[in-house]
Formats: structure tokens, sequence, C-alpha cells
């Protein structure tokens, strides 16, 4: 059998790995690309949970469904910011994307 | 359905009417009619429903139709409102819904649907006619609709809804509710055609006349409910309950609790139903138009005033042994009849043919509020459902007359003639034949004409309780206005109806379409029947025909002890027949040959000018209040006196806000704290400016970085 | 046990048997017999594959009036194994530019995505390859990875027509997986079960009397997902040339082809299954396995004989036509049904079975009555807004 | 060494190289192909935690909607993939440090929680995962009002992303 570490430590490797990406990549759709690895992390700990936690209780999947849903709808706004900011200033780096400073 | 449940549906089609018609039809004059109309109809047949359930029940009085809930919350018990229908709740509630339906339908009619849109007329404004051509190129002058058609049918359903909730309600709150509904309404009505100033100042004098009463009747409900802890007519009209009432001293003028609470809701009455004094704001409300005039000021909301009295019939008389009069009741019968003759001495003097109705009305009502005062229970009840039925009759008639004088007046085009005015009439019964017939039923039946008509039944059996409880005063005074009655009815009959028409407009009048006339034959039907209900068991020949005095036996038993109809005597009903016929015959020869004005004996200044009362209220309270307005409280107390005051203080203020400003406010406050603080976080900002690139992820990384550090130092100082 | 009434199971009962008379682990021969297993019905399957290269050409010959193959073999049967060896042999060229491992990588996902599909297909009431309890979704699921092997094939061929064709196909499949899933919800609420089996066992009256507008949209949807006419905009002899695989040569678009043909006839199976009653066939099923999977065949062939007739007959369509028709027709229609089912079955829930069919096959016609009206009258409208600007610019002049 | 932890190991390697790839590679395509690849790791540890149903839709959600919407979304934007320069900004070893703090960070709050180290209890006999499910998604006692706020959410996004992706002119 498998213990519920291996998974922890495998979503906790996943969510790091998306957290790097999110931190250094310089596309904007890269940093998404981060973004979703973090999202189904956490979605592998809730399912785990389901399963060594009681499994009659189903809040675990239900919240992954949830995540489902908002990951889609994340994913859909972010991709139409990315588009819409790359047809105005013609770039998708995040670096250059630096209006909003003082 | 139940008929409890039915009970409580009657009052909501109508308001159901009013919100959708001003909401959502307003701009369709077919659909508003069509669902005021509607309204008004479903309604109807609720209440019929309803009544004739009510008779085929065998012990109505002491089981009514009755439910109830919990509404309001007061501390720890609550205020319940519900539905009651007893005998005189049925019987109130049949002449309600007849007489509202025929008014929704004779409005469709008064206010010219149909007719096309007027060449110049406004809102606010009665409608003056439009110019067709037809097809021969002909140019006619013909009636206009009226261009606030929806609102009217409105205004009628929120009226309507008020005079139901009013019938149906089983507690004074909701009857007041029902009360003050229909003030508003009349206010609106009155004031329909806001765009002429006579009929504003009409709205407004009504609206503030009544108010005088309905405070007065707002404090006698208060002051019930502080006295018994209810509103509801079953709780209060128990023999216990009255009887203290009736045992319990007020300080004021020696009366009981039980008198002192009916004398402050019988002022109300006093000012919904004008009564002397009262009176003066329903002859104005004759600006409004007629159906207006008709529904408020003959069928429903002024019998509301004396359906008011009779429901609080018990407590008036508590404490009534059936000798000698309680102080309260002397109060309520001296009003009654002093109102019934005053008002009918006004009435010979009037031309205008609405304003003689208007005071008809009153010296009728003066009847019945003097019926309650000697006890007349049944009398009073059976006198207001006959009135109603004649009253809303001759209205309608007169309006349909007017209708016709209008449409000749337009022929002719000289707007000079006032077609309310009967010396400009005459001769109407050619040109208006079905108007003219119902007129004269329904004249008669306000004369009393003998046998035949329901007002006979109904007024002797008045004068007839009035000679047997020997209250002769009252006896003599009613009589003598019955008479005035019939000789000023026969006098409008003759001037409008018979004889030759005096104006060209009087040749060109026309009879007016059926929308106005089955609603005149409808009420003349029970113009005339009603009475028969009433007839008295002992009267000889037609008594033993009809067995029992069915109405007496039916609303008697309201009360929890039925009252004892009058022994038969010959005196009062030869009285009643001698005043209605020598009336009527006096009044024919006296107007038979009258042609203007200047010819009529009777238009003596004093009766011409109403004794003079609205001259007295306006030097009594209209100068004095606007002299305290105007004078006293704007240029004493408002200019002198307090303005003075602030003068001081201006000045004084402004000094000492000088000195904390320039000693204070600019050197700490400004200089120290504000323009410090202000360099301090300019400086901060400048020197941390760096920070914000403005690129995403360097925040993050350095929110994240501070979350660790943070979490991280949380973490292994408290947790470990 | 008789090998005649459940021959799989025996066959592999038998070489577990030798396996483990081996001396092979117990656990790792059953993973062996199972792989063997699938092995088989690849095996079966591409073989039909190639049988179904000759029916595509034979049908739409006749179609068209003509004899279609009947050189190599009696009734050109073999033919196409000539085609396979032609293909085989043919130069298996590679674009220079091209994104080499992705580029060898989409024809392999095109083939695994139909193949895989076969996995929760019930071949007779013993036979199928897992009972998935989601099997209704995991055709969805296969279908996603067949969009994600066209992307893969247009981005890697570095051609401008590749990219524009795969854009155009994946687009269409995207869009129309919302109607087909719609649809695929309407038999799950019918049999109360995601399990293939599961629900051709329910099958007592077939779903296609039950539910015809589902049956019909799901075809429709099932076409447009197959990329083929009306919906086979990803080809275009005069603007895209043949799409998105108009770089591959050789077995690699043999694969593109293969997986095509084998995709068709999946979806008829699907349509026989989830609106036909699967293997079923008035208690035949019972009776041997062999005859169970005959039965699913031929239902199978008959959906992809009509799958063949709409698309030599039916002209195609523009693709902001076919993705108005989409959004603006065969989605909202499919989420209404999928309301009126659902509301039919909670309210027929206690009638007795003729109501319930009864209720269920009138809500379906008046439903689709009703959306056929509508649109009905908006093309009327649209055709009066253009024939108005016709009649306005013929007055002009 | 069971069988079943030898395919999670395989699985969360290829997961995590993924991953990793997802995060390194220059070609943004690729990197999205890699993502496909990552996600459809986890859809086997979903299927290895007996959840199929969230298995599947992972795969129609993630490899069928969101992967290909990424694509998409790269190739419309195509001038900017600029493989030619640096894939990371200057900050990268900040990023990998705190990264890799995040995980130290995790796993050793992770090894001193006392459930760390459980076992799965077996299903009880009769357990339909995916009625229960179902039933708790559209249960008014459960989740019925995450589930429509969600779906709310889903359609407000959807609606947005139209807007401002959509070309004005």
């Amino acid at each position: 059998m498998i213990p519920l570490s291996w998974y922890l430590i495998l979503a906790a490797a996943l969510f790091s790995i998306g957290l790097f990406g999110v931190l250094v990549r310089r596309n904007a759709i890269a940093i998404l690309l981060g973004v979703e690895l973090m999202l189904n992390a956490v979605n592998i700990n809730l399912v785990s949970f389901w399963r060594y936690g009681d499994v009659t209780a189903m809040a675990g999947q239900v919240f992954a469904i949830i995540v489902f849903a908002v990951a889609a709808a994340e994913v859909a706004v972010g991709l139409a910011l990315v588009i819409s900011v790359y047809r105005r200033r013609n770039t998708v780096i995040a670096d250059e994307l630096d209006m909003m400073k003082w | 359905m139940t008929t409890e449940l039915l009970i409580w549906l009657i009052p909501l089609p109508p308001v159901l009417a009013f919100f959708l018609i001003v909401l959502f039809t307003n701009r369709s004059k077919a659909l508003s009619h069509t669902i005021g109309v509607g309204a008004a109809f479903l309604s109807f047949l609720a209440a019929m429903v309803v009544f004739f359930r009510a008779i085929a029940e065998e012990h109505l009085g002491e089981h009514p139709f009755a439910s109830s809930i919990n509404w309001l919350p007061t501390g720890e018990t609550w205020l319940r409102i519900g539905v009651l229908i007893d005998p005189l709740g049925a019987a109130v509630l049949f002449f309600v819904a007849i007489t509202i339906l025929m008014i929704f339908l004779y409005s469709v009619g008064y206010h010219n649907f149909g007719q096309p849109a007027g060449d110049h007329d406004h809102k606010g404004l009665p409608p003056h006619g439009a110019t067709v051509t037809d097809e021969h190129g002909h140019k006619h002058t013909v009636p206009s609709v009226e261009p606030m058609y929806s609102r009217f049918f409105a205004f009628l359903g929120l009226f309507a809804f008020g005079m139901y909730v009013l019938v149906v309600s089983d507690n004074l709150l909701t009857m007041f509710v029902g009360w003050e509904i229909m003030g508003l309404c009349s206010y609106l009505l009155i004031g329909f055609w806001y765009g002429k100033p006579s009929a504003r100042d009409a709205a407004v004098k009504a609206f503030m006349t009544t108010r005088i009463g309905d405070v007065f009747m707002l404090l006698g409900i208060a002051f019930l409910y502080s006295a018994t802890g209810t509103l509801s007519f079953r709780e209060i009209f128990t023999e216990t309950t009255l009887n203290a009432l009736a045992s319990t001293p007020t300080g004021v003028l020696g009366l009981s609790a039980a008198g002192l609470i009916a004398i402050l809701l019988f002022i109300g009455t006093i000012g919904k139903s004008a009564q002397w004094p009262l009176h003066v704001w329903l002859p104005d409300a004759m600006e409004g138009p007629t159906p207006v005039s008709a529904m408020i000021h003959a069928a429903t909301m002024v019998s509301a005033g004396v359906y008011a009295v009779i429901r609080m019939f018990p407590l008036l008389t508590a404490g009534y042994d059936g000798h000698g009069l309680t102080p309260e009741m002397t109060v309520v019968a001296f009003i009654g009849t002093f109102t019934a003759i005053f008002a009918a001495t006004i009435a010979l003097a009037q031309n205008d043919i609405k304003r003689v109705l208007a005071y008809s009305t009153i010296s009728q009502l003066g009847f019945m509020i003097a019926a309650l005062g000697i006890g007349a229970y049944v009398a009073a009840a059976f006198h207001l459902i006959t009135h109603a039925f004649f009253k809303a009759l001759l209205f309608l008639g007169s309006g349909s007359v007017i209708h016709g004088m209008e449409h000749g007046v337009l022929h002719t085009g000289n707007h000079k003639v006032d077609p309310q005015d009967m010396f400009n009439m005459g001769g109407l019964r050619k040109k208006m034949p079905i108007t003219f017939w119902t007129f004269l039923i329904g004249g008669f039946a306000l004369s009393g004409f003998p046998l035949v008509t329901a007002g006979f039944w109904s007024k002797d059996e008045i004068l007839a309780d009035a000679w047997y409880h020997n209250h002769y005063l009252v006896f003599g005074t009613l009589a003598l206005a019955a008479f005035l009655t019939a000789f000023y009815t026969m006098r409008q009959i003759t001037l409008t109806f018979l004889g030759e028409p005096r104006t060209e407009e009087a040749k060109h009048a026309h009879e007016t379409p059926w929308t106005m006339t089955t609603p005149l034959v409808v009420l003349s039907f029970f113009a005339i029947t009603y009475g028969w209900v009433g007839i008295p068991e002992k009267f000889p020949i037609l008594g033993p025909l009809v067995n029992k005095n069915w109405f007496h036996d039916f609303v008697g038993h309201t009360l929890a002890e039925v009252p004892k109809a009058p022994e038969f005597s010959w005196i009062p009903l030869l009285t009643s027949i001698v005043v209605a016929l020598g009336g009527l015959t006096a009044g024919y020869f006296a107007y038979r040959n009258v042609k203007s004005p200047a010819e009529d004996k009777l238009q003596i200044p004093v009766l011409k000018n109403k004794w003079y009362f609205d001259e007295l209220y306006d030097f009594l309270f209209v100068k004095p209040s606007a002299w305290i307005s105007e004078v006293f409280v704007s240029k004493w107390m408002d200019q002198g006196l307090i303005d003075g005051i602030l003068h001081f203080f201006g000045p004084a203020t402004g000094g000492i806000g000088g000195a904390i400003r320039n000693y204070f406010d600019v050197p700490v406050i400004n200089r120290f704290f504000g323009d410090g603080s202000a360099d301090a976080t300019w400086w901060v900002g400048k020197n941390l400016r760096p920070i914000q690139t403005g690129r995403i992820q360097q925040y993050l990384i350095l929110s994240l970085f501070v979350l660790l550090v943070v979490g991280g130092l949380l973490y292994f100082l408290l947790l470990a | 046990m008789d090998f005649w009434s459940d021959p799989l199971k025996v066959a592999a009962d038998w070489l577990e048997g030798i396996f483990t008379g081996w001396g092979m682990d117990a656990v790792l021969a059953h993973v062996l017999v199972a792989f063997l297993g699938v092995l088989l019905l690849i095996m079966l399957l591409m073989v039909l594959d190639i049988f179904l290269v000759w029916v595509e050409r034979k049908v739409v010959a006749r179609f068209q009036d003509r004899l279609g193959p009947n050189r190599v073999g009696p009734f050109g049967l073999i033919q196409p194994f000539a085609d396979i060896i032609k293909l085989m042999i043919k130069e298996d060229t590679t674009p220079a530019g091209a994104d080499k491992v992705v580029y060898n990588l989409a024809p392999i996902l095109s083939m695994a995505s139909v193949l895989i599909l076969w996995a929760v297909v019930p071949l007779a009431p013993t036979m199928f390859g897992v009972d998935l309890n989601v099997g209704v979704l995991f055709i969805i699921a296969a279908g996603a990875i067949g969009a994600l092997s066209i992307i893969m094939a247009g981005w890697s061929s570095d051609n401008k027509f590749a990219m524009i064709g795969g854009f155009r196909q994946v687009a269409v499949m995207v869009s129309f997986e919302i109607p087909m899933i719609t649809m695929l919800i309407v038999p799950t609420i019918l049999a109360g079960s995601m399990h293939m089996n599961e629900i051709i066992l329910r099958q007592d009256i077939w779903y296609v009397f039950l539910a015809p507008l589902a049956a019909v949209i799901f075809m429709i949807a099932a076409i447009a997902e197959l990329g083929r006419a009306p919906f086979d905009l990803a080809e275009g002899e005069s603007e895209l040339v043949s799409g998105y695989n108009i770089e591959y040569s050789g077995m690699k678009f043999g694969m593109f082809f293969a997986g095509e043909l084998l995709h068709a006839f999946t979806f008829g199976g699907f349509w026989a299954i989830l609106f036909f009653g699967g293997y079923r066939f008035f208690g035949l099923e019972q009776v041997s396995p062999i005859l169970a999977i005959m039965i699913l065949v031929i239902k199978a062939m008959i959906g992809y004989w009509i799958i063949m007739w709409v698309r030599y007959t039916v002209m195609r369509i523009r693709i902001d036509q076919m993705l108005a028709f989409n959004w603006k027709f065969l989605t909202p229609l499919a989420f209404a049904v999928l309301l009126v089912t659902a509301l039919m079955n909670a309210l027929l829930a206690g009638a007795p079975t003729w109501l319930y069919i009864l209720g269920m096959f009138l809500a379906h016609v008046v439903t689709g009555w009703i959306a056929l009206e509508i649109a009905r009258s908006v093309a009327r409208k649209e055709r009066e807004q253009v024939e108005g600007v016709q009649k306005t610019l013929e007055a002009s002049h | 060494m069971t069988g079943e932890q030898i395919i999670f190991l395989i699985t969360a390697g290829f997961t995590l190289g993924s991953g990793l790839m997802v995060v390194t590679a220059r070609n943004l395509v690729h990197a999205a192909l890699w993502l496909v690849s990552a996600l459809f790791g986890v859809a086997v540890t979903y299927a290895l935690l007996n959840a199929n149903f969230i298995a599947v839709v992972q795969i129609v959600v993630y490899i069928g909607a969101i992967a290909i919407l990424f694509i998409f979304a790269v190739m419309l934007t195509r001038r900017d993939m600029r493989e030619s320069g640096p894939q990371m900004n200057k900050n990268w070893w900040s990023g990998a440090i705190l990264a890799a703090l995040v995980f130290a960070g995790l796993a050793f709050l992770l090894q001193g929680w006392g459930g760390f180290s459980k076992t799965a209890s077996a299903f009880p006999s009769g357990f339909d995962a995916v009625g229960e499910l179902g039933e708790a998604l559209v249960s008014p006692d459960a989740f019925v009002l995450p589930f429509e706020v969600a779906s709310v959410l889903l359609l407000a996004a959807l609606v947005g992303a139209v807007y401002l992706a959509f070309n004005k002119k």
C-alpha cells in the first residue's frame, strides 16, 4: 500500500515546481502554465485526503471539481488578458509590462 | 372556497387593478378600464356570493363569518386583524358592491370613452370637445375623451379597495385604514381636474376638514385600545367590556369612558359624513367628476361615516336603559336633527343641480345620525342603504343631465352657459327620457313618495321610531325636514325636466350612451324595490302580506339584544305621507312657471349663502391662522427674534474661529502636524520608490519571502 | 465452463494456467494475459480497419454511381492490402523545419486516441475491456487526446496550411464536444449509470425511442467531431489542400487515415450502444457471445453507413456557419433537450411504462419541432434582410 | 515493494519530470505539451487514488480544453515567442531558492503531522463513489450552493474572457 505521505510529497514537489515557474518565467503564458501546475498539486492533495480520510464524505472530490471550475475560469480570463495585452503592447513578457509602477 | 377566505379576497381585485393600471397599462385606455371594471366585477361577484351565503345562514348574528390573523406584535400580545361579515356587514356589502360596480360602468360613458382626443385638452382639465369632420365634409364638435382616463380608473380602484376594507374589517384599525384610504382618494378624485383652481381648493378643503374629524377618531381609537387592549369589534362588544367602559368615569364633561370614546369616534363621522359643523366640504366637493360625487358623496364614503357609528352603536348606547337618552346620544341626536333641517333649508335656494343633491345628502345623513341618536339602530341602517341607492341614482342622473347639456353646449359653441345651472335647463324629459324617468324614481324615493318607493319605508321607520320613543322634538324637526326635502326635490325635477327648454343648449341636449343609462336603470330598480324588504309587520294590508319585517329581523340580530320594532301608529305614517305628497305638490306648483332666478322667491341671501358658514369659518379659522403664520410667526418670531439671536451668534462665532485659526490652527496643526507628516511621508515614499518596479514576479518573490520569514518565525517562536 | 458461452474467459484461464505452469508469478501471468488480450483486440480492430477502407470506397462509389475498387481480388477486396503496401514502401519524408518529436508523435496519438476508446466498449454481455464507472465520460476524454494529436500535427509540420487546418479542426472539435457531452448525459439519466454495459442492459426499449432528438444531436456532433462532411473544413482543395496532415506521407499519413476511418466506425458503435441497445437484439445476445459481437458490429456498420451517407450527400458548409450552427442552435438545443429529458424523467418516475415512453418521446418530438420552428423563423428573417438589401440595390439601379 | 507502489513511483517521476520541463522548456509549445503530459500523470495519480471520475474529468478539462487553449494562446502571440532570448528573468536564482524553501518548509511541516504516513482504508462494500459524488454535488444538504456558485463563476469568467479577447473594431 502507498502511504499518504507519498502523495503529499508529490503534491508539494509539483507545487514548488509550479511556483518556480510562476516566479521565474518571463512569458506571461508560461506563468499561467506554472499556475496550472500549482492548482493540480492542490487537487492531488484534496483527492488524496478524500481517499485517506472518510471516503463517504465527498468534500475532497467536490472541492477538486470546484478547483477544476476555478482553473478553467482562471485560464479563460488569464489568456484573454494576455491576448488583450498582446494586442495593445505587442508583448507578453511579464517584465516589460511594468506600467503600474510609481 | 370557504366564505371566510372569499371575504379576505373581496377587497383585493380593485387594489390589484390600481397597481396594474398605474404601473403598466396607463397608456392604454381600453385596457385600463377593462381592468378596472373587471376588478370591480370580480369583487362584486365575491361580495354577492358572500351576501347570499350570509342570508342563507340561520344564526348569522350569533355566528358571523369571521377569521383573523396575527398582524403586529405589540409587546407580548398580538394586534390581530381580520374580516367579519355579520348581518349588518352583509347588508352594507350588498349595496356597496352594486353601487361600486355601477359607478365603474358609468364612468366609462361619462368620460366619453370611444370619442376622439380633444383638440386642445390638457391633463388636469375637463375635456373641451373635439372637432370631427364627417363624410360630407361638415365639421362637428363632439365630446372628447378624458385625457387622464386611465388614472381615473386607477383612483376609483383604490377607492373601492378602501371601501371594501372598511366594510369587511373586524376591527377599528383596518377599518380606519380603509377610512383613510378613502380620504386620500376623495382628495385625489375631487382634485382630479387639478387644472381648475376651484377643484384644487375643494380638494384641499375636503381633505383638511375631514382631517379634523379623523384626528379625533384616531384619538378615540387610541383611547379605546388603552382602555380595553383590543380593537376587535367582537371583543369590544361583549357585555362585560361594555359595562366596564360605561361605568368608568372620565374627567371630561362627566362622560363615561364609553361615552367619551363614542363622542370622539363620532367626531370622525361628523367629518366623514359632512355633518354640521364640518359639512362645508361636501358641497364644494361637487367640483369633481360626477361619478366621483356619486361614489364618494352619496353611496359609499359618506355612508362609511354613518356605518362607523352604526358599528359603534353598542358603545354609543352603553349604559342606555331605554328611558332618557345618555349625554352622548343626546349630542348625536341633536347634531343629526339639526343637520337634517339645516341642510334642507340651504338646498332650497341652490341653483346648481349637483349642489342641491349635495345638501340633500347632508340632510339625509342627518336623518340617519338622528335615528342613531335616538337608538333607532335598524332604521338608521335601513335608511343608509336605501339612501345609498337612490342618492347614487340621483347623482348619476344629474351627471347624465349635465352630460346631455354639455352636448348642447358643444353644439351651440356658447361656453358661457353653465351646464349645471338648473335655470338653463327645462323640458329635458323629451330629450332624455331614460334619464328623466330614472331621475323621477330617484327623486320620489328621496321625497318618500308613499308605499312604492324605498325612501318612504326607511324614512317612515325613522319617524315611527322617534314617535314611539316620545322624542317629539326630533320627530317634528325631521318631519319638517322631510317636507322641505320633498319640496326641493320637486323644485329640481320641475326646473330640470318639466316645462319648455329655457335655453338653446337645453333644446339640443341628448340622451347619454348605454354605459351611463344602464346603471341608472339598475339603481332605479333598487330605489323602488329595496324598500319592500323592510315593511313593518303591523302595517295595514301590506304587513300581513310580507309576514314579517325581514330587514329588521336580519340586521337586528347583529346586536346581542335584538332591538324591538316600534309599535305601529297612524300618526307618524300619516305625517310622512302628508309631508311627502304635500312637499311634492307644493314644489310643483311653486316652480311650474318660474323662468329665471329672479322670479324665485326663495333666493334669499342667508340661504343662498349657506347661512354664511364658509364666511364664518374663514373669519374664525382661516384668517387667524393666516395671520399667525404670516405676521406672528414669520415676521415677529422668525425674522425678529430668532434671526436676531442668530445675528448675534454669527459674528461672535466668526471672532472665536478667527482667533483659533490664527493662533492654533495655522501654526500647530498645519505647519507641524500637516506639513510635517506630509514631508515625512514624501521622504519615505521617495526612498521606497525603487521597490515598486511594476513587475509582478518581483512582488511575488518579495511577498513570498516575507511570508516564509514571518511564518517560520511564528512557527518556531510560538508553536515550538 | 462451456467454451462457447464465454470463449474469452476460457481462453484467458487456459493461458494463465499454462503461464503459471511454467513457473511464472500469478500476478505477472495475469498482467501478461490481459496484455495479450489488449493486443488481440487491437489486431482485430486493425484488420477491421483495413476492411473499412474497402467498405468506404465501395460505398462512396455506389453513392456516386461508380463501381469502386474491382480489380484486385474478388469485388476489389484485396485492394486495401495493395494500398497498404503502397503506403509502406513510399518515402517517409519529414519537413526540414518540423519539430521532429512532436511530428512523429502526432499520428501515433491520433491512432491511440481511437484505439483507447475500445477499452470501454462492451462487445458482448461478458466481454469488455474495463467496465469503467465513468465509461461515458471516457469517450470525451479520448476525444480530447485526438484533438491534441491534430493540433500537434498541425503545429509541428511547420506549414501554414497545416497549422490553419489543425486550428480549424480543433476549434470544431472543442465546440462540438459540448453538445456531444450534453447528449451523452441523456442515456446516463435514462439508465441511471455511466457504465457502458449498464446502459446497454437497461435498454429494454432502445433509447432512440425515448430520446430521438438526443440520438440525432449526438450523431451530428459526432460527425463534426470526426471532421467529416459536411463538417470537413480541415481540408479544402483550394484553400488548405489537405489540412493538418498535409506534410505527412507514407505510413504516418496512413495512420491518420486509418484512424479517421476507425473513428467513424467507433462512433457508429457508440451510437448503437447508447441509443440502439448495443449488442442486444431480442435476446439473441444470450445465445452466444459471438452472436452478440456480430450484432454489435452490424449495428455499428449501420451507424457508420449513415455517417457515410451524410458525408456523400450533404454539402459542406463554411466554418462560420458551422460554428454559428453549433453555438447558436445545437448547443442551446442540447441543453434544452437535457433539461426536458431530466424533467420528464423526474415527472414520469412513477408512471406506467407505456406512459413513460410516450411522454418522453412526445417531449422530444415537441422540443425538436419548437427548435425547428425557431430556426426557420430566424432563417426567414435573415433571408428577408438579405433579399431586402438586394431589392433596394436593384431599385437604385 | 508492491506493483502499485512501482506504478506510483513511475507516475510521480513522470509527472515531476514533465513539470520540470514545463517550467524550463525554451519552446513554449513544448512547454504546453509537457504540461499535457504532467497533467496526464496527475490523472493517473487520481486513478491510483480510485477517483475515476476526477481522473477522467482531469483529462477532459485539462487536456481537452485548458491545454488546447494554452496552445492556441501561444500561437496567437507567436511573434513574441522569442526562443532566442533568455526564458527566465534576472531573479531566477531567488525564485529557485524560494521554491526550494517552500518545498522544504512543506515537507518539514508535513513530516511533523501525525497522519503523515496513514494508509488508506478499504472502500465500504457497495460503495459507489461517482454516485455519491453526484449526490453530494446537487444535494441541498451538501454542496449544491458552492457547486452553483462555481458554475456562475465559470459563466461570468467565460463571458468576461470573450469580452476581453474580443477584437473591438
